[in-house]
């Protein structure tokens, strides 16, 4: 019971608290800074006292009539994961938001958007019931849009409406697939929906593929990733902190949701996905490679990490009873991107709240000086390359055992060429990290030096240290988290548990030679071909600026096409009836009015001109029906024709 | 009660008669008080009249001392005692309104005339109604036919003179057809009396079937002309324009359709059911009556006078009473004669109206009659009630007459011809809004009209009143009056 | 006790005529008279719906068709509160509206006459009387249109009278060819025609398409749809009725009746009238969607949003389905409280700063925080977002729509909503986040009797979506007996 | 053409009722145009009269002896027709004065001047 409202208050409390935060804004900005750390901070408290009861048994919480079909809660370890990071992250970021966003306006509507965006995050990962997910899905859809286009610059709002555009769109595609699935199963409820779905034919496939689009969407899948690097820019950074940390998860929560409870770990599914995961991997890690701004960056990063993760939902479905150790991985790395990422994007934002550039070409040398924000940064970029002894060394461990495993059942040519991907994307990553760090944090540059050490202030700090401590940590001592993990498995359908050794030999070698040919393309590739000297400054360009571009070549083009098409065509029937009318009466007009007599008769223009057209002579006509003289002709003509019609 | 069978003869007498002491009086206000006494005489002997039909049912009435065949008879049945009853209630309150205004457009010295007129007038047309005499017909139409253009030319104006010339040559022309067709039929039968004509026909058709369809043209043609069918309808614009607000009423309300229920006589009296089916002659009235029905819209349309505007519309209603007759079914056939009832009343009130505002505000162009609601809002109200009858708004009798004539053609197998009728109350709507809406609306058309500043006071409005509330009970009542006019055809 | 039902239809037209006189004298008492006129009216009709027995009563009966009849049943009560309760929202709104419209007197006058109409539609008891009140419906409507008098106005004026009696016309078409079928107009639930064995599907067809044409010109139906936009010259308030009760609410209240009462969902499968019908319905919902995006007026904007929104629930009526038709008819009420909202916001606007385009309103939501917000919500639910009721119906339609066995419908209907968003959002985004700092921003939230109906009406929108179940099991009462 | 000898009267009276129509129709003149109507009506007068009249009978007018019904024709469409000459004659005079109140307003009896003089 106590539970159940728990669940309740950690659902409500943070939308509550939007308002009101926005209420006491208007008095204090203070006030509400204090208000709104201390309500995340309630409800990160809450989900953790909540964990003794979710580990006992799962929570379920029903209330009727909402929406018509009921709001249906549930609160399991897996889910118990996904809501743990997110009001994890929030209380950090709320709090790190306190300093970023000083000096900004609006920050009482923020605030409102950020505490009402935590509930429907929240939402999303309690539900139970599809509709109520989908429903959260949207509103979170809608709140995050209001802290994206924050800046309201130009550029900022043309991002927004490729989110929200996209977002909109692939909530629609995601609501068809709900469309089918209720129409076929009539069940809402998750953990049911599968059994029916199962029994069906080939109509289960098209209605995954129209839910993981509207998922993908959020998650960044390959060809729907065009909003990333745009918005993640554009967008605050504490914004685009949670953005890549937690609504990303969502997406991939979706992802999960359908391959694993509706789809029942379908392998078809699941092998797409995999390939998806191993396409976002590599182009993610590729453009980031060519990027100058480092949130566009950490964008292309955060693509290329949630590439990792549908690998290992795509892992989960192929091994089928053997997904053991890719559930681990998958859940193991969705915690960990969500750490690291927010960590280097909290960097990011430090720099970018000193100096308002994120351009690496400007901000170089930077942080040579100041060793908290070094060091911190450096945390991150440790654990995103996957060095032993920070976390995401394992579970991309756990991933690349998972990929090996997969490789042993199934020994085919495109699972070794995974492996290989995996690999270079994993260096991919190590190069491009690099690239910021050692340009921002390494070189030198006379300007920044001794600058700027007071903005820096500790309470920006303060999360990101509490984030580092719990990288190493996780890093260091991975089994506090997979003890949690232990208990999720259970609703994927397996059971036991994996014993890996992480510090063993192999597994550090593999990650020191991913790194080492992350080094290398380093130095191969970025120093040489992406820096260019102009005197004595160095400076970064990006080739990639002219490739081929989805959304510029493709989408833009495409979807101009049909619109105007299609515009012209309503055009054409908005208008039908009355032009149709119009161009009739012209048509008649014109007819009238065209010349019966020709005046060529030289210059003889007699009195007949009066009368050249069919108007005139129609006009004149009228006129003359007036005169006795023609009532008399036209009353003999009927009579004429009467009697002629009659006797004959 | 065998007394009451005098009746129609009585009314007939007294308008007759009584309009020739009227020259000899000395004040006008007589002249006036006497036409609207006789008048109003005539109507309760003719509700009496109608009275005694419901109860005792048809009868023959031998004027004179002579029998049918040789002397004239008669012939009250329902249809007629109907016709006597709209036409003399009409007249009475159109009487009524012209009493307050015909000053206006008679000279003061004229209007004993124009009573005088008026009562002959409406004498000739009972009479038209009653008399079971082809010949005797004739001479009230032409009665008719010199009384109708005297109460036309009465105005003394230079358009009107030249109106009721070509109004009286036409109708000459159409009164000489009409006789060539009696004398057709007097050829085949040696009767005049439709009765026995009847009984004559239906031995000889057979044998005389060319010199029955030329007299059924001839007929058809001459009264066709009288009635305003279309395209004979070119005399009509121009007289009923022209004329004084209450003549135009009487015109289109009463002189129009005294003739077509000659011709209802004629085609299904005298022919009779069985033989008019079989000839071509219904389908010509069909024709033509569509054709009025669209053309007198279209035209109307194109008008840019008040008074033209709703004489084109008499067109096209004319229209839709011969679409009733040429249907050939006895569905048609009564709401041929609903539709004279209702139209009558309808456009008596629309000219009224349209009159009252011509008087007014002395304007007559649509141009300027624009904001004239602000000054008479009662008045455009009345007119508005009136349109909306034409138009065809549900319970008013020009929706009932719609209705039924489509479903009588639906019965006659003529399906597109309903779109014709549709089509005709669309165009309705076209002419007769504007003057609605730009009365009573518009920024630039209200601007500078002071409220109610020309209004006619309630008194002189009455008869336009009970014209409408008597359109609206036709239409409240109009089942029983076509249970009425069933009862009269069979 | 039968006359009794009569009360709402009538008392309207009788305050309406008494206000002719009472309203010119003075502000207070033209205030007090027409919200106790509205209030009277809607306690009156409530009053009726729990007496019992007062069901049916027949006012005039002429002859079989000229029969003015009227009776009291689910789907009128539904059309009937629905219209009683958003005529008390304008009511308010309108008072502090209209003040610089001028005029007002001529204004509350028709204003109250168009309620007592839009109730005897609500409450016709066979299709003639439906038809009477309709015509008088664009009688009484048509002043309101062209309130501004205007050039314009009488031109827009014009077209709606035009098409409006033209659709009306073409009904009759079909009622008259029905009636010499039929020999009955009754509404019966399973239609009049049940009895009837078809003989001839190929006439019955023309009817039935004849009629849905007629009729649809009010319900803004593609190709007679372009009345709707040009009938924006009125002012607010009308336009707002226009578009969420009175008129176009009727054209798609009597379609309701004609497909479900008059022809019955079996009959008019048997003549396939459904496919025609559907494909203008398509075209109905991109075209109006599609269009919307390229006005530049908001309230022309808003007015093509109708025509497809329209176009939704006629989808839901044609599709002779269950859950189609509860979508249908859910659509009816929520398009109404949603539509009126968007509009009163757009008046509001209006009202306040007098600018109508898109490219004028920037940042002004932050000058009028409270309509802008209202108006994002209804936005959003006219996109089908839940938790709004917009989505609602929406998920009945698409149900409707597959269970028909065709997944095209739920795609135009999403193709639909992904339009709606993008003509309604890059208002609210100009409103909201485009347009210059400033220091000071003057609060322009317009007048409490104009906000307060904004508010409430986003409250019911918002209230509609967590808790549809009150509405949907009145709908589904209604619908299981028909299809 | 046999058929047309024989019923001599019925022929003329219509090549009568030609004339007095065509003159009707294309004389411009009122006065003529007046006259071409009386030529018409007596065209039917003579019609109808001929219809009353059988070859071989009397007129009803007693002279010495009696000869029975059969011996004498019917009187009624003579009479019939005094009426109509009456009434021909009526409409005559009304046209005529009417033909001078327009000769008074318009100062010319020929149509199309009248016609051009209203100028609609």
């Amino acid at each position: 019971m106590i539970g159940q409202i728990a669940l309740l208050i950690i659902l409500l409390l943070p939308a509550v608290a939007g308002f009101v935060g926005y209420l006491i804004g208007k008095k204090s900005e203070r006030n509400r800074d204090l208000f709104n750390i201390i309500i995340t901070g309630i409800e990160f408290l809450i989900v953790i006292l909540l964990y003794k009861e979710v580990s006992n048994a799962p929570v379920n919480l029903f209330i009727s009539d909402i929406m018509g079909t009921g709001l249906h809660l549930k609160l399991d370890i897996f889910r118990y994961i996904f809501v743990w990071i997110s009001s994890f992250i929030w209380f950090l970021t709320t709090m790190y938001s306190t300093q970023y966003l000083i000096k900004y306006k609006n920050r009482n509507r923020y605030y409102a958007f950020f505490m009402l965006t935590l509930a429907s995050t929240i939402g999303i990962f309690l539900s139970e019931n599809i509709l109520n997910l989908f429903t959260f899905f949207e509103i979170m859809s809608f709140t995050s849009y209001a802290l994206i286009i924050h800046d309201e610059d130009q550029y900022a709002l043309d991002a927004g409406k490729i989110y929200i555009g996209m977002a909109i769109a692939g909530g629609m595609v995601l609501l068809m697939g709900l469309f089918l699935l209720y129409e076929y199963t009539g069940v809402l409820n998750i953990t049911e929906i599968g059994e029916k779905l199962i029994q069906l034919g080939n109509i289960k496939y098209l209605i995954s593929f129209l839910i993981i689009v509207g998922f993908g969407v959020k998650a960044s899948i390959v060809p729907l990733h065009v909003w990333v690097s745009k918005v993640y820019p554009a967008a605050p950074t504490p914004a685009s902190a949670i953005l890549s940390g937690v609504l990303l998860k969502t997406g991939l929560f979706g992802i999960l949701i359908t391959t694993q409870y509706l789809m029942q770990g379908d392998f078809m599914i699941s092998a797409v996905i995999l390939i998806l995961g191993l396409m976002n991997m590599f182009i993610g890690g590729l453009l980031a490679l060519f990027q100058r701004n480092i949130k566009r960056i950490l964008a292309y990063s955060g693509m290329s990490q949630a590439g990792y993760i549908l690998v290992g939902i795509g892992l989960m479905g192929v091994l089928k009873e053997n997904k053991l150790i890719a559930v681990y991985g998958t859940l193991y790395h969705i915690i960990n991107h969500a750490l690291f990422k927010v960590l280097l994007f909290m960097g990011t934002g430090i720099i970018y709240m000193v100096l308002h550039e994120v351009s690496i070409n400007q901000i170089k040398g930077f942080g040579k000086h100041k060793q908290g924000l070094k060091i911190v940064f450096l945390v991150g970029f440790l654990a995103i390359i996957g060095m032993p002894g920070f976390n995401g060394f394992i579970s991309k461990t756990l991933l690349h055992e998972a990929l090996a495993e997969a490789g042993h059942r199934y020994p085919n040519i495109g699972l070794t060429i995974a492996g290989m991907i995996f690999t270079i994307s994993s260096s991919f990553t190590v190069a491009y990290m690099l690239k910021i760090f050692i340009t921002v944090f390494m070189e030198n540059d006379e300007k920044y030096k001794g600058q700027f050490k007071e903005p820096i202030c500790k309470r920006a700090l303060l999360p990101m240290v509490v984030l580092s401590v719990a990288v190493i940590y996780i890093g260091m001592r991975p089994e506090t988290v997979l003890t949690i993990i232990d208990q999720a498995i259970k609703n994927f359908g397996v059971d036991g548990e994996i014993e890996i050794h992480f510090y063993t030999f192999n597994n550090i070698k593999a990650s020191l030679f991913t790194i080492g040919l992350g080094v290398g393309i380093y130095v191969i590739f970025v120093r040489k071909y992406l820096r260019k000297k102009d005197g004595n400054s160095s400076f970064y360009v990006n080739p990639s600026l002219n490739w081929f571009n989805l959304e510029r070549n493709v989408y833009e083009p495409s979807l101009m096409a049909i619109f105007t098409s299609t515009s012209v065509v309503f055009h054409v029937i908005d208008r039908g009836v009355v032009n149709f009318v119009h161009y009739t009466s012209n048509k008649v007009n014109k007819f009238s009015g065209m010349q019966i007599k020709r005046d060529s008769y030289g210059q003889i223009k007699d009195s007949y001109v009066e009368m050249n057209s069919l108007k005139d002579f129609l006009n004149k006509l009228a006129k003359n029906m007036n005169s006795l003289t023609y009532s008399v002709f036209i009353v003999a003509t009927i009579l004429v024709v009467t009697l002629v019609m009659l006797t004959f | 009660m065998t007394y009451a069978k005098n009746f129609p003869l009585l009314m007939i007498l007294i308008l007759f008669i009584s309009a020739f002491i009227m020259p000899l009086m000395k004040k006008n206000i007589f002249v006036k008080g006497l036409s609207l006494f006789t008048m109003g005489i005539s109507m309760i002997l003719s509700i009496y009249t109608w009275i005694f039909i419901t109860k005792n049912g048809a009868y023959f009435y031998r004027v004179g001392h002579w029998d049918a065949p040789w002397g004239i008879e008669f012939k009250i049945g329902m249809i007629e005692a109907i016709m006597a009853m709209l036409f003399t209630m009409v007249a009475t309150l159109i009487l009524w309104y012209s009493v307050y205004s015909v000053e206006k457009e008679v000279k003061d010295n004229k209007v004993s005339f124009y009573y005088l007129l008026v009562n002959i007038l409406l004498g000739s047309l009972l009479g038209m109604v009653f008399s079971n005499d082809l010949f005797n017909c004739f001479v009230f139409i032409e009665v008719t036919t010199l009384a109708s253009c005297g109460i036309i030319v009465v105005k003394d104006k230079k358009e009107n003179i030249a109106a009721t010339l070509k109004y009286l040559i036409l109708s000459s022309l159409g009164s000489g057809l009409v006789l060539m067709g009696i004398a057709f039929l007097y050829d085949i039968t040696g009767n005049l009396n439709m009765t026995y004509i009847h009984k004559e026909i239906m031995n000889v058709h057979a044998v005389y079937k060319n010199t029955l369809h030329i007299a059924a043209g001839l007929c058809t043609v001459g009264i066709g002309i009288k009635s305003a069918m279309f395209p004979l309808h070119v005399w009509l614009p121009d007289a009923h324009s022209s004329a004084p607000a209450s003549s135009s009423a009487i015109l289109s309300a009463l002189v129009l359709k005294a003739p077509i229920l000659l011709l209802i006589k004629i085609l299904y009296g005298v022919f009779g059911f069985e033989i008019i089916r079989e000839f071509a002659i219904l389908n010509l009235i069909l024709i033509l009556g569509t054709m009025g029905m669209i053309m007198g819209s279209v035209l109307a349309i194109k008008q840019k006078e008040i008074k033209r505007v709703i004489a084109y519309s008499s067109v096209a209603q004319v229209g839709y009473i011969f679409f009733g007759i040429g249907l050939g079914n006895k569905l048609g056939l009564t709401m041929a004669i609903f539709h004279i009832i209702g139209h009558a009343v309808t456009k008596s009130a629309l000219f009224l109206a349209a009159g009252a505002m011509i008087e007014k505000s002395g304007k007559k162009k649509l141009s300027e009659l624009k904001g004239i609601g602000k000054e008479m809002p009662y008045t455009l109200g009345l007119f508005t009630i009136g349109a909306l009858s034409m138009v065809g708004i549900p319970i008013l009798p020009g929706f009932i007459s719609k209705w039924y004539l489509s479903l009588a053609s639906i019965d006659a197998g003529e399906f597109m011809l309903i779109g014709a009728i549709l089509m005709s109350s669309l165009l309705n709507a076209l002419y007769y809004f504007p003057i609605i809406v730009n009365g009573y609306f518009g920024e630039e058309n209200l601007a500078g009209k002071i409220y109610k500043s020309n209004e006619k006071s309630i008194k002189e409005l009455l008869p336009l009143m009970m014209l409408i509330i008597g359109m609206i009970a036709i239409g409240a009542g109009s089942n029983k009056i076509m249970d009425m006019i069933r009862i009269g055809l069979i | 006790m039968e006359p009794i039902i009569l009360i709402p239809i009538i008392l309207p037209f009788l305050l309406g005529i008494a206000g002719t006189k009472i309203l010119f004298k003075g502000e207070k008492i033209k205030t007090f008279y027409v919200i106790s006129a509205v209030t009277i009216n809607l306690l009156a009709l409530i009053g009726i719906l729990n007496i019992e027995g007062a069901k049916a009563f027949h006012l005039l009966k002429i002859n079989p068709f000229l029969d003015i009849y009227f009776k009291i049943d689910k789907l009128g009560i539904l059309f009937a509160l629905l219209a009683s309760i958003l005529w008390i929202f304008t009511t308010f709104y309108s008072l502090a509206y209209m003040k610089h419209e001028g005029k007002e007197e001529r204004f509350f006058v028709f204003f109250i006459l168009t309620l007592g109409i839009t109730l005897g539609i609500a409450f016709s008891g066979n299709l003639f009387t439906l038809y009477i009140f309709y015509e008088l419906l664009t009688l009484a409507t048509f002043p309101l249109v062209i309130h501004a008098g205007t050039k314009e106005a009488l031109y827009s004026g014009r077209k709606y009278l035009i098409y409006s009696l033209g659709g009306a016309t073409v009904a009759l078409l079909g009622m008259i060819l029905l009636f010499s079928i039929s020999n009955s107009l009754n509404f019966v639930e399973g239609g009049v025609l049940g009895t009837v064995n078809i003989d001839n599907p190929k006439l019955l067809l023309t009817i039935y398409m004849v009629m849905f044409l007629g009729f649809g010109v009010k319900a803004a139906i593609v190709p007679f749809h372009s009345w709707l936009p040009a009938a924006m010259v009125a002012p607010t308030p009308v336009s707002s009725l226009l578009h969420a009760v009175a008129v176009v609410k009727s054209g798609i209240f009597v379609l309701v009746r004609v497909c479900y009462f008059v022809f019955g969902a079996e009959t008019i499968r048997q003549i396939h009238g459904n496919i025609y019908t559907s494909v203008l319905v398509f075209i109905t919902i991109l075209l109006g969607s599609l269009l919307a995006l390229h006005q530049e007026n908001l309230k022309k904007r808003l007015a093509y949003s109708t025509i497809s929104q329209l176009g939704y629930i006629v989808l839901g009526i044609i599709l002779l389905n269950e859950n189609a038709l509860i979508g249908g008819l859910l659509h009816l009420v929520n398009h109404a409280v949603i539509k009126i909202t968007l509009f009163f916001c757009v008046g509001a606007i209006y009202f306040m700063t007098h600018k109508k385009n898109i490219n004028e309103i920037k940042g002004i939501g932050k000058q009028m925080p409270v309509t802008m917000t209202c108006f994002s919500i209804a936005s959003i639910s006219l996109i089908g977002i839940p938790p709004t009721n917009g989505f609602v119906s929406k998920w009945y339609l698409a149900l409707g729509g597959l269970t028909e066995n065709k997944i095209i419908f739920p795609i135009i209907l999403l193709l639909s909503a992904f339009l709606t968003a993008a003509y309604l959002l890059p208002i609210v985004v100009t409103a909201f986040f485009h347009g210059e700092e400033k220091k000071d921003i003057k609060k322009l939230d317009p007048p409490i009797k104009m906000l307060v109906p904004i508010i409430l009406l986003t409250g019911i929108t918002i209230f509609l979506g967590l808790f549809p179940n009150v509405l949907l099991h009145y709908i589904k009462s209604i619908v299981e007996n028909l299809v | 053409m046999e058929r047309l000898l024989t019923n001599y009267f019925e022929t003329g009276s219509m090549i009568l009722f030609g004339i007095g129509f065509v003159t009707l129709l294309l004389h411009n003149n009122l006065i003529k145009k007046i006259i071409g109507m009386n030529i018409m009506d007596t065209a039917v007068f003579l019609f109808f009269i001929a219809k009353g009249n059988i070859i071989g009978k009397e007129a009803p007018i007693i002279k010495g002896i009696h000869k029975g019904i059969e011996g004498y024709i019917n009187p009624l469409p003579t009479a019939l027709m005094l009426t109509g000459i009456v009434v021909a004659v009526s409409i005559t005079a009304f046209a005529l004065a009417l033909t001078i109140k327009i000769y008074e307003k318009y100062g010319t009896i020929e149509l199309d001047e009248i016609t051009r003089m209203r100028g609609d």
